[in-house]
């Protein structure tokens, strides 16, 4: 499997596939065909980045072009959901989840609950999260957070290609809503992608790098700020585990605790905000529960309390780097440990 | 022999059956004000009497795969497309084998097995849900149609007007019905949409919008069909306001201060749709009074036996509080 | 000052004072005043609860009513904000954020930041939150988690009459956007409320019971579960410290860790659903600071994770209770010390 | 001497100055084009160019103490409210000393000081705040209006249609000026609304709507006069939907290879705003070709002077990172 790829091409495939295997599956958003109505070229974008393109010429009654109208159409999704397709649904950036939370939370998460357990809700919303391109503070928030903290729901935050493709097949598969959190920095990122459909199960951590001194949590695109930071503390003698739990929620919480029992050191690393995060998420179960394997206090590397500014100069030293993540894992291995 | 307007259509069987629907939702929500207010009924209770030509209009065209999508107000539209009373009775009450195992109560009756696919506590939550089914009916290519059920104030809802442009632009086999019952609590509708026709917000979507009186069944009736007709048939969408009044507060315990002295008796004497339904009937000579008032009976009887039901029915245990929230685990 | 007023009245009286302070304060929300265009009484109904009644007889310009359209008129509360008003707008329930969000977070919270500290946006949103009430899962939730995620905005979790009143105040004459949740359960509760008007800064936490064997730290109702339980501990010869923050951003976290340093264990008590909550926000940040000082795990006590249900029994135990608070307690206490 | 619709009202200080905010739009737009190329500029840029009657015949109306809610596509409008053009550049760049401190960019240009409420990141984001000005002149007892901008495809998102029944239910001092020039994004607005006139919405909540040339400054000119004129004098809101083309992709990079070969081509050499301008004041003999020539040259030397000022500014440093968040901390 030597095939490369990058991220947003592991993205369009795991759909294709899924469209080709099963007549149910949809896809819908704002220009995700890119075009409908207008004098030129059809699928002219594919989504704003192109994560969809191709795929109207292949399934032109499937993938479906949007007005700006949110609430309305992943509404839509919840509703075909319920009635015999499994749609996927854009919602363009995270950041415009205000317009439209209602029905992503109150409605297709709620439902199976509220309705006693007869509703049935495979939907997929595909989003844009993260900083890194200067597209300021409506456009480059990490609110998964929020969608963490909704029961119903299920958050997938892949951080490279293979997990891409292989979440975003398990996304479609599962009976429940799904939001799908895309890395807009992490898109042009290739790895090693097979082409044959595959499913990495939702709640399933993996060990990026194996360490026995300290355990680092790490999110998304902050999977290889943590991968950097690791392969920089070797050279000091410091040997980082590295967790990307992949999803957030459900959160794998026992791979999490077996590192932990095994490093007796925590960091965790999020590009969102740090209030009701999930680094404190994470923090604060670890601390919970592994409280008597922990050598050092653990520790949160997180955005600060701000929104994400715009300029370049200040969105780089927003979102944690490498060198923020050796900081801190510097201190719960140097300073304080109890063993 | 009166002409009635609609009621060509109509055979016997489905007047009857429209009154039965009319009955039910009558005696369930009359019902329901005499409980509630012995204190035994959990939660908010919105109760929809005084509408009930207009659940029974529309959904005496709908199919069993036809979908809905309610509001808070929502019993109506639970019994007339199908849901169980009983069902629906133990889940108000908050029982174990309500038709919600008594997770949602009043205000999240739903039954999707009957195309029922939700009462919502949010006002605007339902036009979304049904642009989807129809978006679903449309792509596996089946004829099926969705309604869903909007008051005055979810009008004014961003949701539901995106809901009108979606389902135009995608010309899907929607039918948006607005139930104008001249408040949204207790602001009045002249206020929150300067009582003018809420049908003419269709009209800057590009699809049809028509205002009829929601008393009257066969008005309903005869809209609600050319809309599901037109919708089935790939028609696209369309808007139905209709006129209504309802007879108790906005939920039980409401004083009711900011309505007129008499408006309501007013209306129960001059336009109740189950007074009008059997006037037309009747001296159209199209159904016996006794035929009328043998459905009457039969459905006091079932409330009867709904309520005490309810009542039995046992709560549910500790072990429904963390299950379906998710299908797979 | 013996006048025992409710957590209600406080808040009406807060309005009515504010109002009358100052002109530039206005108050909208749904049915505010209630019956505007109908035949009958004009403020009929002063709110859905009633907090608001009594405030349109004196002030009938600035008591508006509004149509069911939340971006709207919150988005109105914040142009209005920027243009010469505070504004205090109701949303309803908490619950009916998501039709709204947008114009809380992306606009009013951020204006200031995005603009380079330009705007000054004093409004306040008042919303009820809490189960309790078998209002079931679109009526009872306490989403403040989410929105102390948020940079830019104050959010206020007042736990009794008196606090109500004085954060009421402070929140209406502060310069930032303001999220104050009120407790449907609690807007009955009774209180020593002084007349004239006063604050309560905002990012000040009360100690509402000293103790130096745990600290509990608790939300809104939780404060008097936890008052329950503390009161039951007593007996067993266990002294809680309880810890009301008051206002969940900002967060007085040195009064937080100060009460940790001494009793050496935590216990947070949270009403809202477990992931990404203010339970992990302030167990992770105590574990993250006062490491040292703990010699027990900090313990999370709060709702499960899912939508609230509606059957009485159910909500019941949904919700924190004081058999759990004090649970939890003994937990801390009793086992694990490693003092 | 031809007539010139509207024109009678404008002195010739103000024809010069209408002249010289869209070339200076234009001016600014078309460079941001080119230095956008370079790879220079951060972020995401969306260009006015083609659309400047609009702003500019629009704030020809409003007095400083006036406000505007702005869109993604704002800088015309910001340059028409009166905002600082090297302020804006720099801002652009990304610039401690932009207008926004170099932390909000293209798409958070405000300045309150001059009633610029900001562009707006999100789709449909203006209108409701436009509705909260309206409302403080109103209880105020000022006499300001607000207007907000809104493309064809923000008038699909709820917000936008929710302000507009607010608007017209408190009666406020708004306008609704709806940007259609075709597109919202690659999508057509023959797609998106069907390509009915968005004027007709303002029908459903009772306010008057009209639909103008927006490459004819004196049309908007004309249309927005009464419309402020009607907010200001307590007649409540408008919506004035102007018919537009934008000369450049829905953003910097865009490749438009949804449009028909040549449609700009097209529009420029028959409907430019600028060429029409001149023609018609020239030919009506009220300014003379060279005294709009020299402007163009000064508006020239602005813009390169603030491009390079925009270049050559410092980047914010560490210290603004966390500041501004809050008032009080
Ligand atoms: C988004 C949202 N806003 C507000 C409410 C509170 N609320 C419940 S019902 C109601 C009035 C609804 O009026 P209308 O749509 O006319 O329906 P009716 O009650 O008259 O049947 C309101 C404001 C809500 N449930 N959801
Ligand atoms: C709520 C929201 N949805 C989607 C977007 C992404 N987006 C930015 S501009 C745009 C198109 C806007 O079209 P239109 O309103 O016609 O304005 P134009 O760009 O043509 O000026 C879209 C979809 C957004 N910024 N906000
Ligand atoms: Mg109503
Ligand atoms: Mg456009």
């Amino acid at each position: 499997m030597a095939r490369r790829i990058t991220y947003m091409q592991a993205i369009n495939e795991a759909l294709r596939q899924e469209m080709e295997r099963d007549e149910s599956v949809v896809v819908f958003g704002e220009d995700n065909v890119g075009g409908t109505g207008a004098p030129g070229e059809d699928d002219a974008w594919g989504g704003v980045m192109g994560v969809t393109k191709g795929l109207y010429p292949h399934f032109p009654d499937r993938v479906i072009d949007t007005p700006i109208s949110e609430s309305a159409f992943i509404g839509a999704a919840a509703g075909a959901a319920c009635s015999g397709l499994r749609p996927v649904a854009e919602l363009m950036f995270v950041d415009f989840f205000g317009v439209c939370m209602d029905q992503i939370y109150n409605q297709a998460a709620k439902f199976r609950y509220m309705f006693g357990g007869k509703a049935v809700t495979p939907m997929v919303i595909r989003t844009m999260y993260g900083a890194g391109i200067r597209a300021a503070a409506q456009h480059s928030q990490s609110l998964y957070p929020i969608f963490t903290h909704i029961p119903g729901l299920k958050v997938v935050v892949p951080s490279n290609p293979y997990d891409a493709k292989g979440l975003m097949i398990a996304s479609i598969r599962d009976d429940d809503p799904v939001i799908f959190f895309e890395n807009k920095v992490l898109y042009t990122m290739e790895g090693e992608v097979p082409e044959e459909p595959y499913e990495i199960p939702l709640g399933e951590a993996e060990y990026v790098r194996e360490g026995d001194d300290v355990t680092i949590v790490a999110i998304g695109r902050m999977v290889s700020m943590a991968e950097q930071a690791a392969e920089a503390l070797s050279g000091e003698g410091i040997e980082c585990e590295i967790v990307d739990p992949r999803t957030t929620s459900p959160l794998d919480e026992e791979t999490i605790f077996e590192s932990v029992e095994n490093t007796g050191r925590l960091v965790v690393v999020d590009e969102a905000n740090p209030r009701c995060s999930l680094a404190t998420d994470i923090a604060a179960r670890v601390a919970e529960n592994c409280f008597d394997d922990l050598k050092a206090a653990p520790k949160m590397v997180t955005a600060p309390h701000t929104p994400p500014p715009f300029s370049p100069t200040l969105e780089d030293l927003y979102v944690p780097d490498p060198e923020r993540v050796a900081a801190a894992v510097r201190e719960v291995t140097g300073a304080g440990a109890r063993a | 022999m009166t002409e009635v307007a609609g009621a060509q259509e109509l055979g016997k069987e489905q007047l009857l059956d429209a009154y039965r629907t009319m009955r039910t939702i009558r005696e369930f929500e009359e019902r329901l004000h005499v409980e509630f207010a012995t204190g035994e009924i959990p939660g908010f209770v919105h109760l929809y009497a005084g509408e009930e030509a207009i659940a029974a209009g529309v959904m005496a065209h709908l199919d069993a795969d036809d979908y809905i999508a309610s509001t808070h107000r929502g019993h109506g539209h639970a019994i007339a497309k199908g849901c169980d009373v009983k069902g629906m009775m133990k889940e108000i009450y908050g029982k174990a084998d309500g038709l919600c195992h008594g997770k949602g109560g009043s205000m999240h009756i739903a039954d999707l097995d009957k195309g029922m696919l939700g009462a919502n506590g949010i006002v605007g939550g339902g036009p979304p849900l049904v642009c989807g089914v129809g978006l679903s009916a449309k792509v596996r290519g089946t004829n099926q149609v969705a309604v869903s059920f909007t008051g005055d104030g979810g009008s004014n809802q961003g949701t539901t007007l995106e809901s009108m442009n979606l389902a135009a632009v995608w010309d899907l086999p929607v039918v948006f019905v607005i139930e104008n019952n001249g408040y949204a609590e207790a602001t009045s509708t002249n206020f929150s949409t300067k009582g003018l026709d809420i049908a003419k917000r269709a009209d800057g979507f590009g699809i049809p919008g028509v205002v009829v009186d929601g008393h009257d069944f066969f008005a309903v009736y005869e809209a609600a069909g050319e809309a599901i007709r037109r919708a089935r048939e790939g028609g696209g969408p369309s808007l139905i306001e209709c006129k209504v009044n309802r007879y108790y507060g906005h939920f039980e315990g409401d004083a009711q201060t900011y309505r007129a002295p008499n408006e309501v008796e007013n209306i129960r004497q001059e336009k109740d749709c189950l007074m009008l339904f059997r006037q037309r009937v009747t001296s159209a000579g199209l159904v016996e009074d006794g035929e009328l008032d043998r459905i009457d009976e039969e459905v006091k009887q079932l409330i009867d036996e709904s309520v005490e039901e309810g009542k039995a029915s046992p709560e549910p245990g500790e072990e429904y509080l963390l299950t379906d929230v998710y299908v797979s685990y």
